[in-house]
């Protein structure tokens, strides 16, 4: 179902809600801060998706109700959260410890830039004196797989380029990318769309792109997230 | 739903192929996992390399691999003990190789192994023969070893208490090499008194998080199915 | 008798001299011993080289120190934040030295610090900016870069309950980076909401154990001194 | 007060209580297998000294009573052992980043051979193909004291010598050396007995000592531990 054209695309939420549905069952995930918080809320009914948060806890659950706030219990974002049943808290050397010796299925991250070979620059813009690295560098070697989840472009200019010009977090680690106008993969043979937001066209999405897309072998998905 | 529950030894310890490295909990006879060990002597698997503290110092340890002719290395920091004599014996005629590593850099190695840190300098070992072929540098004034990671392909576990998920808490020195081994091998398996319901363990109290473990047998229903076996 | 209990902030942080090394815990607000903070900026000591992990996210964390000419470098992995703005202006005007580390690799440096390990080998930061001019090395086919420890005078903590001793538990994430900090300084200082009997505290669930704990301030009492000395 | 020339030096459990004596209020202590382990059983009174344990323990207390013991509850020479209130348990790992990082006042350990320098020989005897070194090299170079508790000789043969013929633990790492016949300190003048056990003799020592030892300063002490 395509929308009126003055909205197009997913907003926060629903690309939030479009990448929890890619995570499986069982699955152990971080969740970086920005855009993929809020991937906590959305996470689907009945299946056990165990996140992770570098401060130091497994287990996160959705926000609080208003009044319930605990300024002890907070995600990476320093934002208060919940803690599922079966939860735990440990200090950050041992949360980094798991982030880089591999036991995340999967991290969600935001992006300045990501390149079509899967570099990711996320940690500091090119004349900022001062950078901003938090757990990125880590998460990008440690966690099995890289969903960025972000806008598709920052006041205009594509995020998504042939080589990014802004400093490394990491080279080669994005194995994803959810957009609020597509689902994108990185592979061997380049940028593959996988899904179109609704109102997305393909060349809506390749205008805004500063890289070759190409199209999913099997055709490309369009569907209205919220209908699910 | 994650289920992470074998329904007894024999069928979590299945799938260990030959020459499989196999991390082993304990520290002697305490918080050791020696029921994974009895199903493993059972399996048969062979030409493994184990990693584990004590070889020698109980019957129902590691020293039952090496009796059945199933270890082609150990890395310990403590060989000996009452039940060493097949050890001391494959050793001697060249069927066991042996590494001895301190303690402190077993314990580190296998916590790098699980915390993605492939090497590292430790002062201890420096100037004696286990230091000996390594990698030396000075820090602090101070000759240091490089020493490296270990991980395994399965790691045997003893805990009290889990949950579904696969948290575990231990009983007092029971904890020893179990909570850092849990971290260091693909699959984690974890023999345990109890098993209760996600939520029922305290969050600030669990030892090894749901992330390290693969797989729980409940040590009771384990018996049941021993004997059924048996009978 | 073991006695680690100050009657207030200002006494626990008097004798920190200028150019020390101070590790300050907390993420963000989250754990952030702001007591302790509040009373080293009234202490006034100069040229502080002040390892946390950020700086700017609240203005009585690290942002005081540094508003008030206390620091001369930073080794953090998060500057920026709405209190960053003196941060920044130091920065650049060259007052202020700033070394980020990747927040894993801080937080390993640190527990490298407390653990006898001088330096370790980790795939955070190669190919990028801040693996630049280290010593690097492949593993594992994948490149890693030599990191070093850090070990510090001071370092301030926030726990939640202490015993005489100095063990100490946590309140949910509020343990984040001081269990990993108290162990990396020489004189290890906590601010906590409560102080209990010694056995009081569950064996199975001290996060921080007493030998890392030096000095003990209770957050009500400090209240209480803070009066007085204002009155 | 000099025993029965039949009974020189002290036994096992006096020489453990020489040990305790020296063992100063607030100190967090390691002990080793052996003789050490006694050290536990006798902490002067009023004393509040912190016992490590290896195998993961903070606090350790005496020998439970019988038919108290609990096999979960044990040191680093697998006996059942009590845990003081302030106690707490701990992994492997943790344990010997705490003996490693250089957090323990005292490590109290067993020796093969100790040289003249402070060089320590524990782990192995010359045509022992196996050795078992357990962690006394991470304790000897991380405690920042080391004191040994030993028997003075084994088998008639010193154990106290120019230079250690077995393969090293550690070099120069010992302080004192307390033995059933006296304390001796390791210093750059040398050894020098600060103490002779009941009935031993300095000749009588130096006979059983095959390195040359001094006499402390101030004089010996020569008392009977049973009287205080």
């Amino acid at each position: 179902m395509v929308k009126d054209q003055q909205k197009v695309g997913w907003s926060k939420i629903e690309l939030a809600s479009r990448v929890a549905q890619d995570l499986e069952d069982g699955w152990f995930v971080n969740l970086g801060i920005g855009i993929p918080t809020l991937v906590a809320d959305v996470i689907p009914e009945g299946r056990e998706i165990i996140l992770h948060s570098e401060n130091g806890l497994l287990g996160l659950g959705p926000k609080p109700e208003p009044g319930q706030e605990d300024m002890d219990l907070v995600n990476a974002g320093k934002e208060p959260i919940t803690l599922k049943p079966g939860g735990s808290f440990f200090s950050q050397s041992d949360s980094f410890a798991m982030i880089r010796g591999g036991h995340l299925d999967a991290a969600v991250l935001g992006a300045f830039q990501v390149s079509i070979e899967g570099d990711l620059a996320s940690w500091k813009v090119p004349n900022d004196p001062l950078g901003r690295v938090g757990g990125a560098m880590d998460l990008t070697v440690g966690a099995k797989r890289i969903f960025l989840c972000m806008q598709h472009t920052s006041k205009g200019n594509p995020k998504i380029v042939e080589e990014c010009t802004y400093p490394l977090t990491a080279p080669r680690c994005v194995d994803r990318i959810y957009t609020d106008l597509a689902v994108i993969y990185v592979t061997e043979e380049g940028l593959v769309v996988h899904e179109l937001a609704p109102g997305v066209t393909f060349e809506y999405l390749q205008e805004r792109t500063a890289a070759p897309l190409k199209i999913h072998a099997t055709g490309l998905a369009q569907e209205d997230i919220l209908q699910q | 739903m994650i289920q992470k529950r074998f329904e007894n030894t024999a069928k979590a310890v299945a799938d260990i192929h030959d020459g499989a490295t196999l991390l082993v909990g304990g520290f002697g006879g305490s918080g050791l996992p020696s029921h994974l060990i009895a199903a493993l002597v059972d399996q048969g698997a062979k030409d493994l390399t184990v990693v584990s503290n004590n070889i020698g110092a109980v019957s129902d340890g590691v020293a039952a691999l090496i009796s059945n002719n199933q270890v082609k290395k150990i890395i310990c920091s403590f060989p000996v003990g009452p039940h060493a004599d097949d050890l001391i014996a494959r050793f001697q005629n060249g069927t066991i190789k042996l590494e001895i590593s301190p303690q402190g850099t077993l314990a580190e190695r296998i916590r790098a192994g699980g915390a993605g840190i492939p090497a590292f300098f430790t002062p201890t070992a420096a100037h004696t023969e286990l230091g000996e072929g390594k990698e030396t540098r000075m820090y602090n004034g101070r000759l240091h070893v490089l020493e490296q990671a270990i991980i395994g392909d399965y790691a045997f576990i003893k805990g009290y208490r889990a949950d579904r998920w696969g948290n575990l808490v231990y009983n007092k020195t029971q904890r020893n090499f179990n909570p850092v081994m849990a971290t260091a091998a693909k699959i984690t398996i974890a023999e345990v008194d109890e098993i209760v319901e996600v939520g029922e363990l305290d969050p600030e109290n669990i030892a090894t998080q749901s992330v390290y473990v693969h797989r729980l047998v409940k040590l009771e229903a384990e018996c049941e199915g021993r004997v059924l076996v048996n009978g």
